[in-house]
């Protein structure tokens, strides 16, 4: 029994070993690596990813997929910056005021996506992609290729103003995440996406409303990717038509390189977190260590296998696909 | 019942939808030589959408058909001089090997094959990076047309793509009909636990389709490179979407088991029409990806055979 | 209603005149060109115009559009009458609609492209001489392929001669650098020509500046969220080492320069490429210390120009030097002295082109190494 | 109280319920049963929500009633237990009882895990079950889980106004046999809060716990007998519409196995948290059960034969060759078929036809060089389909659209058709309808006579005693005691629950 335990344990805690393996061998090889300001540097890149990451784990908890991020973070990145200048550019004069407008965009645009997935029929993986592509066709529309600026130093502290030494975005991420947590925790919600991706048919017949569950699912991570698109934007003080270019896919493979299974029901926002800053240092560490740039590419795709491979439980995965 | 009858017949009727619409907008594109030449066009994309339908026939995926493509339009290009004729063989090789790994990380290593093609797909691109010297390469035109030149002429009025399209969709459609293995990849997607207990070794089928995907991303890279007379490590970026989209709207869903090659031919038909009817109805270009993805939704919401989904995911 | 039909019945004539003469002159020189298909010679009646680029997510190419639109409007079409091919980013739908396009219209068709990737220039030429359109290129193509070699059709290709300019921003980097220190360099896409050119410019400046050191070199993708963190990375592997950054483009410096601003670093030297507005502002805030302007908007106008006006007739290429038909576009150096008079001159207010005058700007025949 | 006048039900080409009349009072246990296709599910479908009917009424206390979906029909008072275990494996006992009505525990959004714990033990307290609500539910037992899965519904309790009614299916499926007493004697005591239905494949508990019986053949009621009128025989004749033999178990039939020819030996094989050193012999023509209780190890030791599990000490010996290479694919090419629990998932592949999934373990028969002669598949296919009886309207017809029986048939089919002589049934009857079983009976002894060795897992112990020559008692992954049953002296009950326990 203590056996078994401990092997669980392991699992369990795997992710977290492997970003620690990396952070100790990263350093071992460049010791610059293992300083504040460059955790602060992995942290302030992470920050966006990781809202995503949260956002797309309430989808992978219910066993669908969403692939709309890149297309909804343009979007709502693009109309973010617009409203920010049309209320006057700067936060104090009512650029505030389009924080919670883009948040309820995010969540609109998020519905939309779920609804077309769960009215419609659709697998989310298409509708999902689908939607992606209208999201990515409607920041071009918008902007019509150009690049809108958010010019305000308040706004730009999230970047610029450092609390023991780390941005204040990065604490904003650290509340969403916290609040990601709060709602897979301690929320009805939260728990029925558990339900929905342990047994579908068996949370329907148990009188739960799944269609709602997913719809409100795909709107939540749409919330979140509305906070990821406000914190990119902060990052770089502009937004263009692909500003949300390569979330998709590298936010799916931290959410799973942390620990979260793809066929649903199993890990969490902490997954998610600790997935992103495996993902996030390695990228980091590679080009600290002086990694020769065409190595990169295929060096990311075989620690990410290395690092699924360690957390995966051999023995809960059934039919992996 | 008869709406149930005429359902797997919708793929097909919403291709001929689709061409009749824009052919009342224009009848120029209703001539034959046109839909020739537009389906010989979209013969690369539809020999990487061929390969992506094993994958997902088997209810997986394979995201490296891109990065795939993109190494062999390289290794083509590089070894055309040397090796002639058997380059061809050199890089269906690799396509076979490289979609191996991908089904043996994901088989036996128990990574979900969107990540395990996914890094893969890193692997393939690092290796064309590091082969092309991060240059665009070119062949010899002369060594090209004298090799390959076969593949990209026309016959007749047929674009001789559209021959080896023909071909290639016979022999997986023969694998899929009527061999064991085509069989056996039907049992894996539609159900691998009973496929298991009945003895079959799922692991070495699933490795197979991952590395037939594979190969036939690598003849879509090939037929690319000859097509361009040369090769790149990014060249064949963009592939990727569109061909997961042919095979999605062609009716073959990501459950496994349900659609198959004929599914993806006219998935990839429906995408070309789709991609040539925004000139013929003068799509203003900053509005094209937008209205693609909305026609997108509605080709699915039409093709996709819900009788046959027990759960959507 | 009335000056509809004038114009068109004058178009007509024009036309009409124009395909006479280019009738004649195809009987006389152009005999060869007659045997590689039908119409290849022929002068067409007011050709379908088309402009194939990759996307319109950037400035650079919002500029090149805008070029082809301020021509198309000089001959009396509307800005709708220039169809955009979008490429996204993928070779292969870039030939795929181009050939559409040349289906749909026959061949009556005249095209201004960037074909993506240099391997996809030649299947493209060839599709649109096949089909007795005609098309100019710019940036990609590969170095043995040549409109003299293919014809008429294929009327000229424009590029820019990116290692000069960009070994001029390096020079100007090292300058304000005080001669010695640490250079890093954030890349295009690997193997993008305008990388690997921007690249050697950079290298061949070195040469003169031996306490300059290059640091390191890696690939931003053209991408500022890309760059942003691989500054990040430099920042931590080389420190204070870095004490000039040459940049590819305009939007990797964004990236670069955001990156800096979350380390509180200001005052860096840095250098980008293309003059796109935010980047010129920034080089009269003093953020950047220049980047070179490619004039797009003139590019976009004078290739599409060419082509139109050799669909025509009105445009001979076969009579035209080599140097008129593979040619380098203007690359203008922007810095701080004359920023603020060249984005009045080139950016606020747009000039107006004689778009006939297809040479005026350039700077000369392309040569190969 | 609870009423169904004149309900009808019609699927495209099926009339699924013609004109059902159906009540029950206050307080009442009645049991419905019926053979496979009866019209029993759709029926409890209607009941519990999840079918609305086409024509008739549902009436409670006197009024129409109509319920959009289980949810509505719950408000109501009417839950439903499930026959397939549909507790959610990875959510916590308490969120499993509450699942969908977690609201009462809300305050300003935020779930009150300490109330929600504290209302699941009393539901617990309820069935008498005495666990922590934070447990994970994968970590419970099967008979745990089917009283969670009671409490669950008795919430039904609290929430609603009036009468509930409990739909019972096919409790006892998964339960040993002093569990079901143990169960049968909560539903009783539970009757003073609410009625219940009870639907079984197990005539004898049907008769022990209904108050009344509803009898459905083809759609309809065909009889509803109160309890004591009718012996077990006359209501089977009723749903099956003939005589139901004596000799159920084809006693008769039995022959004595072929000492002298030894198919299968293992010999201190050994899992590691499974089973311990089993060593036992299977001889040609041998009917050989394992009996034991849930989770006693028989599955494994069916596994581990059929390959899919490789042992870590001890040897297996097939027809004279000690395996090596625990696959499969192995034990195929050795004879071996395995007729797995979970039909559904295990046995048949949904979405391939019947010939299909009749070739699918000999494919290579079928096939030269990797290409199927599809000919020759069919007619064999056909001609399995008329040997077995299957009800299938083609060898094209997809077998997840088969009922349960014909499902079964086609897996045995499976195997008998490639040659199998080593069979290794697991449950090969769980689910079937009378009429059903005794076909998979006789297939038994018709393989039996064709000198086939068979390890049978039995659904019951009066199976496994009617059906075998020798049978091996395991508990806990370890051999208890070996029975010879030779017909007329065959070990009873008792004897045998005395080595499982």
């Amino acid at each position: 029994m203590t056996g078994r335990f401990s092997r669980e344990a392991v699992i369990r805690w795997a992710p977290l070993l492997v970003l620690i393996a990396l952070v100790i061998l990263f350093t071992a090889i460049n010791p610059q690596f293992f300083s504040l300001r460059n955790f602060a540097r992995i942290t302030i890149s992470s920050a966006p990813a990781l809202m995503v990451a949260v956002g797309v784990t309430f989808i992978i908890l219910m066993g669908s997929i969403d692939l709309s991020m890149e297309g909804v973070i343009s979007l709502t990145a693009v109309l973010f910056c617009m409203a920010f200048v049309r209320f006057g550019g700067n936060l104090a004069a009512g650029g505030w005021l389009a924080m919670p407008l883009i948040l309820a965009l995010g969540a609109g645009i998020g519905f939309v996506n779920g609804l077309i997935h769960v009215r419609l029929r659709i697998p989310s993986f298409m509708a999902s992609l689908a939607m992606g592509f209208v999201g990515t066709g409607a920041a071009v529309l918008l902007t019509g290729g150009d690049i809108v600026k958010v010019d305000d130093d308040v706004f730009r502290g999230l970047l610029t103003y450092r609390v023991l030494g780390f941005p204040l975005m990065v604490y904003v991420a650290v509340v969403f995440l916290g609040l990601g947590w709060f709602l897979q925790t301690r929320t009805t919600l939260g728990r029925n996406f558990y339900a929905v991706g342990g047994g579908e048919d068996l949370a329907h017949a148990s009188g739960l409303n799944v269609r709602r569950v997913r719809i409100a699912g795909f709107t939540l991570a749409g919330v979140f990717y509305a906070v990821a698109a406000i914190l990119q934007v902060a990052k770089l003080g502009q937004a263009e038509s692909v500003t949300g270019a390569n979330f998709m896919f590298i936010s799916i493979t931290s959410v799973v390189v942390g620990g979260v299974a793809l066929w649903g029901g199993v890990g969490g926002v902490w997954n998610a977190l600790v997935g992103v800053l495996i993902v996030n240092t390695i990228n980091n560490g590679m080009v600290v260590i002086g990694l020769p740039d065409y190595v990169q590419d295929g060096m990311l795709g075989l620690l990410v296998i290395v690092a699924v491979v360690l957390s995966t439980d051999r023995r809960a995965a059934i039919v992996v696909k | 019942m008869d709406f149930q009858r005429f359902k797997p017949h919708l793929p097909w009727i919403t291709l001929l939808v689709l061409i009749a619409l824009v052919g009342v907008v224009d009848d120029t594109f209703l001539r034959p030589a046109n839909l020739l030449s537009l389906a010989g066009d979209i013969v690369p994309l539809f020999i990487m959408a061929l390969g992506l339908t094993f994958a997902i026939y088997i209810g997986g995926i394979d995201l490296s058909a891109q990065s795939m493509a993109n190494l062999i339009t390289v290794v083509a290009s590089v070894y055309l001089a040397s090796m002639g004729a058997w380059v061809a063989l050199l890089c269906v090789i690799v396509g076979f090997g490289l979609g191996m790994i991908s089904g043996y990380v994901t088989t036996r290593l128990l990574v979900p094959s969107f990540i395990s093609t996914l890094a893969v797909g890193g692997v393939a691109f690092s290796l064309a990076q590091y082969l092309s010297g991060q240059r665009a390469l070119n062949m010899d035109a002369m060594q090209r047309d004298a090799v390959f030149g076969w593949m990209i002429g026309k016959t007749g009025m047929i674009p001789n793509e559209l021959f080896i399209a023909a071909g290639l969709l016979a022999i997986t459609l023969f694998i899929e009909r009527r061999t064991t293995l085509g069989r056996a990849l039907k049992a894996v997607g539609a159900g691998e636990p009973a496929a298991a207990a009945s003895g079959l070794n799922v692991a070495r089928y699933k490795i197979l389709a991952f590395a037939i995907s594979g190969a036939l991303a690598a003849i879509a890279g090939l037929l690319f490179s000859v097509k361009l007379s040369g090769g790149a490590p990014t060249i064949a970026n963009g592939f990727l979407l569109p061909a997961i989209v042919a095979v999605l709207v062609g009716g073959t869903p990501l459950t496994g088991g349900v659609g198959g090659v004929l599914n993806t031919a006219i998935g990839t038909l429906i995408v070309a029409v789709i991609r040539a009817s925004m000139l013929y109805f003068d799509i203003q270009a900053t509005q094209q990806q937008m209205v693609f993805g909305l026609v997108l939704i509605g080709a699915i919401a039409l093709t996709i055979d819900r009788a046959k989904l027990r759960i959507v995911k | 209603m009335s000056t509809f039909i004038k114009d068109y019945i004058e178009k007509e004539t024009i036309n009409r005149r124009n395909f006479l003469l280019a009738s004649a002159a195809g009987l006389g020189s152009m005999a060869m060109p007659m045997a590689f298909g039908k119409g290849a010679a022929f002068a067409a009646e007011n050709p379908a115009l088309a402009w194939s680029y990759r996307d319109r997510a950037s400035a650079y190419w919002n500029s090149v559009v805008s070029g082809g639109e301020a021509f198309v409007e000089s001959i009396g079409k509307t800005k709708e009458d220039m169809v955009s091919l979008i490429n996204e980013g993928s070779s292969e739908k870039s030939l795929a609609d181009i050939k559409a396009f040349l289906a749909k219209n026959s061949g009556n068709c005249a095209i201004a492209c960037d074909a993506n990737d240099s391997p996809n220039a030649r299947p493209v030429v060839e599709a649109v001489k096949e089909a007795g359109g005609y098309i100019s290129t710019i940036w990609n193509k590969t170095d043995d392929l040549h409109p003299w070699d293919i014809g008429d059709n294929y009327v000229s290709h424009m590029s820019w001669s990116d290692e000069k300019p960009a070994e001029d921003t390096a020079r100007i980097l090292f300058a304000a650098m005080g001669g010695k220190g640490g250079v890093v360099h954030l890349g295009g896409i690997p193997a993008n020509n305008p990388a690997v050119k921007r690249l050697n410019g950079l290298k061949n400046a070195l040469k003169d500046f031996p306490e300059i050191e290059l640091l390191d070199a890696q690939p931003a993708d053209w991408d500022t969220t890309k760059a942003a963190e691989l500054m990040a990375s430099f920042i931590t592997r080389y420190g204070d080492k870095i004490t000039g950054v040459h940049c590819a483009n305009d939007n990797i410096a964004y990236g670069v320069i955001e990156a800096l601003k979350a380390e509180g670093i200001t005052g860096m030297p840095i250098v980008a490429y293309d003059g796109n507005m935010e980047a010129v502002q920034m080089v009269m805030d003093g953020d950047l210390l220049a980047t070179v302007f490619t004039n797009p908007h003139w590019g976009g106008g004078v290739s599409l120009a060419l082509a139109y006006h050799a669909a025509i007739g009105t445009f001979k290429p076969s009579e035209e030097p080599n140097e008129h038909r593979e040619f380098y576009g203007p690359t203008i150096l922007v810095t701080k002295d004359d920023a603020a008079d060249f984005k009045a001159k080139y950016l606020d207010n747009v000039p107006t082109y004689d778009w006939t005058d297809f040479w005026g700007p350039s700077n000369g025949g392309i040569v190969y190494k | 109280m609870y009423q169904l006048a004149h309900v009808d039900k019609k699927f495209p080409g099926v009339h699924a319920l013609k004109s059902v009349d159906f009540q029950i009072g206050r307080g009442e246990i009645v049991g419905l049963v019926g053979e496979n296709g009866a019209g029993k599910s759709t029926l409890m479908k209607v009941i519990y929500g999840a079918y609305q009917p086409d024509g008739g009424q549902i009436l409670i206390d006197g009024k129409t009633v109509r319920f959009a979906n289980p949810r509505a029909a719950m408000e109501q008072g009417i839950g439903m237990v499930f026959q397939e275990q549909s507790l959610i494996a990875n959510l916590t006992v308490m969120e499993n009882i509450f699942l969908g009505y977690e609201q009462q525990f809300v305050r300003f959004g935020v779930i009150n895990w300490k109330a929600m714990a504290a209302a699941a033990s009393a539901q617990l307290a309820k069935v008498k079950l005495e666990i922590d609500p934070a447990t994970i539910t994968s970590a419970l037992s099967f008979a745990q889980r089917q009283l969670v899965e009671l409490a669950k519904v008795l919430t039904l309790e609290e929430r609603v106004q009036g009468d509930l009614v409990i739909l019972l299916d096919e409790p006892t499926s998964v339960l040993a046999e002093d569990e079901v007493k143990l169960l049968f004697k909560l539903v009783r005591e539970l009757t003073a809060r609410a009625s219940f239905i009870f639907v079984s494949h197990r005539m004898d508990e049907v008769m022990e716990l209904s108050d009344r019986i509803y009898v459905m053949k083809d759609g309809a009621v065909v009889d509803v007998v109160a309890r004591g009128e009718k012996t077990v025989e006359q209501i089977q004749h009723k749903m099956v519409g003939r005589n139901v033999d004596k000799e159920y178990y084809r006693e008769q039939r039995q022959i004595p196995y072929d000492a002298g020819r030894e198919l299968l030996r293992m010999e201190g094989v050994s899992l590691p948290g499974r089973i311990s050193d089993i060593s036992l012999t299977l001889h040609a023509g041998e009917v050989l059960c394992l009996v034991g209780t849930e989770g006693s190890g028989r599955e494994a030791i069916l596994r581990t034969i059929y390959g899919m599990r490789t042992p870590l000490t001890g040897t297996v010996t097939i027809k004279g060759q000690e395996i090596t290479r625990f696959t499969p694919r192995n034990a195929v090419e050795r004879g071996v078929g395995y007729v797995p629990r979970e039909r559904k998932i295990e046995g048949i592949v949904a979405g391939m036809n019947v010939y299909e999934n009749m070739t699918l373990s000999q494919m290579g028969r079928h096939s030269r060089a990797g290409v199927l002669r599809i000919g020759g598949e069919r007619a064999l296919a056909r001609d399995w389909i008329s040997r077995l009886s299957i009800k299938a309207s083609s060898e094209l017809a997809d077998c997840g659209n088969l009922s349960g029986g014909n499902q079964q048939k086609v897996v045995l089919a499976k195997w008998r058709s490639g040659g199998s002589d080593i069979m290794l049934l697991d449950h090969p009857t769980r689910g079937l309808d009378i009429g059903a079983k005794e076909d998979v009976y006789d297939m038994i002894r018709d393989m039996s006579e064709a000198g086939v060795g068979i390890v049978l897992v039995a659904d019951t112990l009066e199976e496994a005693i009617g059906l075998s020559h020798s049978i091996i008692v395991v508990k806990d992954g370890a051999i208890q005691k070996r029975f010879d049953c030779q017909p007329g002296a065959k070990p009873s009950l008792y004897d045998l629950l005395h080595y499982m326990i």
